[in-house]
């Protein structure tokens, strides 16, 4: 090979060095890895949305909302998974921690965590709604403008991973007369639920990971109570006893909190399974349009009686319905993302979702949804969500 | 299925509140308590959250109904049972378990007689407890029975 | 209601209260809530194995393996995803951050992040493998005694949301004679590899969302590259430019440090996909057997070509096989859970895993591996792995 | 398919490592340097992590083969420009894109003439580059041109 400076006349093309600007990140090194990683410093907003109705009393009664708005896809990370906390996380020693398996059953069994190690596991994904998700959007007589995170946010969907309750159940032989199991959990409270045998023995799950590692103590470390599809707070955490009896014991949750007043004054008690539904999360309240022109609107589906269906979804109010693309694959009792490219004009525009799960039934309007309860009633609220995108472009929740 | 791992369960090592009073009253206690004794031990333990007479709240007051909740617990429950396992597991929130089963059915009785669903006097005990007739028992569809998983 | 004390010879049955010690957690109030949450203190040794080969000159040039052994299920937590640095962890301002497409295109274009949120995206689950994973196996004349977090480590599984890359490329208008794209990343070094433009409008994506929240620092935040099968390199993180061209750069990475030496002296250059391959995570090397009795076997496999159709697992070092079981959804290259119950008798096992995936590809042995390279490669390792079980139950490390 | 919000790039706003320069040379740079330049520099500036003579390391060192690192940049390269893009972009490791095209070129130089592809004398720039006849050059085969994404 040749010679001095670049010639001039050679025949290869010669570029001078281009000149466009260079970001001080692409001039050091970076950091050095760590063991457990975070997110990024400027997604630190990105938290969950704590409530504190009882704050100066009673502040470890909390409810913490996934950031819909600010995720996408089907997945929820451990982190920004919601908390309903009835008396906040306890700090279990694991090593002390046991599973306790009584009453009706044929040998009262005691398990740890090392043995149950050993024991055949399971893994799904699957959502879990409080049964007060939505709260506001039933109860207030007039819509609160916020985000997902507070408006829709009890709810979230993560990979469980666990043992089957019926491998457990049938070590301790339940008897035929045991037909409920009382679920105890470790916190301060020993928050207790009733659930049917059929139900555990089911798809009841004794869930020990969540996205592949051990459950966070937020929900429910060492182990909880999976049951898919039914409402949140019969997936007791911080599970240590399964109490097996003739009947349901009518614990304080399936007696007031968790029970809903009707239109006639009567109620409703053993409300398990939490009904189809979905929500917008892109746009939606709190968000603003970017100009007028192509987005695509995106949202999640769910139901607690198995696969999502079909997802329509209007930007009329409702006058007209387009079928939305599903992301597979299409789990059951699991968050379903549903997405449509849609023009936005710069006009007015009303948009809702309604979902059909696999049994056929469909998304209630608030009105019919109002009309079955009591104006107190705030659970199992499960109505179409209409957001109002304003002609500069504000997107507002709106009853509709 | 199992590798037969778990370790045998003897009675004693069974806490308390790994079971829970039925509505029958199976699993209660020797003891009892009348709202008298209740109100003092109300006024000292569980009155800065529920309210001075209980249905002020801020936290779900027991005693009502009124706006801030519809679904009080010495009225709205359907058994009075829960009411005395409930306190006595859970209640008051910083010091879940510190009450003794006399104080728990004196709390019961306190909240029930102030919702007037027993007598001011009357004293609450493993054989009075699942007697008290709750004015909405019979007001509940039980929706498991009905209809299973089906969501209402 | 009535009467004083329980009365003697009262038909209701008395319990006294029941006497079992409770732990303090269930005394006390919780703790509140938390914007974000982070696995329980216990759990604090479940991190990823960072390993800095020139840790005195050079540390921001690191390892760090996902511990497999000690998580289970399918999905990898984001904050123990592996990470290879060549430059280390750049500290990016989303905000300035660009995704350039320009060279052999109609139309030079850059996007910001606000853009490209309006773009369509789609959501898959996916494993990203270095490879460079497995290296000990594959060079060290003895078997290394680690975890799986040293041994198979450069691996993960997570949920990717994003752009379809065909709809970027497609958008900037890539000129037929526009066959590759060199891809460059925002780090310090500006890590560059060439991509087939097929693979990037087949499936590749630019990923912005990983299990549902912004993809991390280590990761590439704010956008990588996803090519779904293809060797971690390529995927290149903090992606920001495409760089449309008529042939492959050779750059660094695919002229050195990512070609296989074989062992006829030559080399192999462009080795995209990575092979058909699995682990017994459960048990593994590092852990000792409980006693004797029924165990389940539990591991994962995965292939770059498409979904695993079968794994095999022997306990008799490849005398005879057991098919086990699939972990559905079985997703094509993703991380698929398999397992088996198996009863150890006590006696020294030899336990292996063969994976199969839907080409019909199967796991070489380790001696059928190397024959096939130069002793110096450790790329592309996907050979069988067999754990030993000894008399005392010590799970070993072995070459079979 | 999207909604077409991409912005036009111009010319000017490329920074140089968004392209790659390619192994026949479209993308060098005016200058030129040689080996007894870059020996000066690389003590300097390199000598730390490659070794003093570019054979110890502890990192990749790019003059060999030896036991440390089968695959030195210098020789088992299959083209000179990856060398002096490569320098030019990440390297040193501490101050990427420090360097000037003419230390690239000195430093290109010093490490092929170390590992006796090029004369100590040989000036390395835009013309002589891609032309450096890499002795590994043909002894690689394309496994995306044979058989596409199929696993090797
Ligand atoms: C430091 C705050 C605090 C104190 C003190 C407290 N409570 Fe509570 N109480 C709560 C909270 C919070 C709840 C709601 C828990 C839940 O939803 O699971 C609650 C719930 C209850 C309920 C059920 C209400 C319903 O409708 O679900 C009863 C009954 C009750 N408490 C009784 C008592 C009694 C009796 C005491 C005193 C011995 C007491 N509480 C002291 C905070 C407190
Ligand atoms: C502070 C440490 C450090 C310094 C100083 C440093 N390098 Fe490097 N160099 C590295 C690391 C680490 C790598 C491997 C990067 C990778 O794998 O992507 C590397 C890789 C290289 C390679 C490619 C080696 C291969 O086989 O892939 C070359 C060539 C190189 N450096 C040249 C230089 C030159 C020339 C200088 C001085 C201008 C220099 N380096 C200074 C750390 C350093
Ligand atoms: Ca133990
Ligand atoms: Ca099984
Ligand atoms: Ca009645
Ligand atoms: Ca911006
Ligand atoms: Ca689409
Ligand atoms: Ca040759
Ligand atoms: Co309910
Ligand atoms: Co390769």
């Amino acid at each position: 090979a040749g010679g001095g400076a670049a010639l001039a006349g050679a025949t290869m093309p010669r570029a001078a060095r281009a000149q466009g600007a260079i970001p001080e990140w692409a001039t050091v090194a970076g950091e050095r890895a760590r063991g457990y990683g975070m997110p990024a410093e400027a997604e630190a907003h990105v938290q969950r949305a704590i409530l504190e109705p009882f704050a100066d009393v009673a502040p470890q009664f909390s409810l913490s909302g996934t950031p819909h708005h600010r995720l996408r896809g089907t997945i929820t990370p451990n982190g920004l998974h919601f908390e309903v906390h009835h008396g906040g996380r306890p700090n279990i020693d694991p090593e002390r921690h046991r599973l306790m398996i009584h009453g009706l059953v044929e040998r009262p069994l005691q398990f740890d965590l090392g043995a149950l190690e050993r024991y055949p596991m399971v893994t799904a994904t699957h959502f879990l709604e409080c049964s007060g998700n939505s709260l506001f959007n039933a109860i207030m007589p007039d819509p609160m403008q916020a985000g997902c995170d507070l408006l829709h946010g009890l709810l979230s969907n993560t990979e469980w991973t666990g043992i089957p309750m019926n491998v457990l159940l049938d070590e301790a032989g339940v008897k035929p007369e045991g037909r409920w199991l009382v679920a105890t959990g470790g916190d301060g409270p020993s928050l207790a639920r009733s659930i049917p045998v059929e139900k555990l023995m089911e798809d009841g799950m004794l869930a020990l990971y969540q996205n592949g590692e051990r459950i966070r103590p937020e929900q429910g470390y060492p182990m909880r109570l999976l049951l898919p599809g039914f409402e949140g707070n019969m997936n007791v955490k911080w599970l240590t006893s399964l109490w097996a009896t003739d009947a349901p014991a009518h614990t304080k949750h399936e007696s007031g909190e968790y029970t809903e007043i009707l239109a006639d004054g009567s109620s409703v008690k053993f409300t398990f399974a939490m009904g189809v539904k979905s929500v917008i999360t892109h746009p939606s309240a709190t968000m603003t349009m970017s100009g007028s022109g192509l987005y695509e609107l995106s949202g999640i589906a769910w139901s607690g009686a198995g696969p999502i269906r079909k997802v329509e979804v209007s930007a009329d109010g409702g006058a007209s319905w387009a079928e939305a693309e599903l992301q597979g694959p299409v789990l059951p009792r699991a968050l379903t993302r549903f997405r449509l490219p849609w023009a936005w004009e710069g006009a007015p525009s009303l948009l809702m979702s309604r979902a059909e799960d696999a049994t056929g039934a469909v998304q209630p309007t608030r009105e019919a949804w109002k009309a079955r309860y009591d104006a107190s009633n705030f659970l199992h609220y499960n109505a179409i969500q209409a957001w109002q995108i304003t002609a500069n472009g504000e997107v507002q929740n709106v009853y509709a | 299925e199992g590798p037969g791992l778990g370790q045998p369960l003897s009675d004693e090592e069974i806490p308390f509140y790994a079971r829970y009073v039925m509505p029958d009253g199976r699993g209660l206690p020797e003891g009892g308590g009348t709202a008298a004794t209740g109100s003092a031990i109300y006024a000292e333990k569980c009155a800065t959250c529920h309210g001075a007479t209980g249905i002020e709240g801020p936290v779900m007051p027991p005693v009502g109904p009124n706006d801030i909740w519809a679904k009080p617990a010495g009225r709205y429950w359907p058994y009075a049972t829960t009411l005395f396992d409930y306190i006595r597991r859970a209640m008051p929130l910083d010091a879940p378990k510190s009450l003794s089963d006399d104080e728990a059915y004196a709390l019961a009785a306190f909240i029930l007689a102030a919702n007037g669903v027993i007598g001011e006097g009357d004293t609450m005990d493993a054989e009075s407890l699942p007697k008290v007739e709750m004015p909405n028992r019979d007001n509940f569809l039980d929706v498991w029975a009905k209809q299973g998983a089906t969501p209402w």
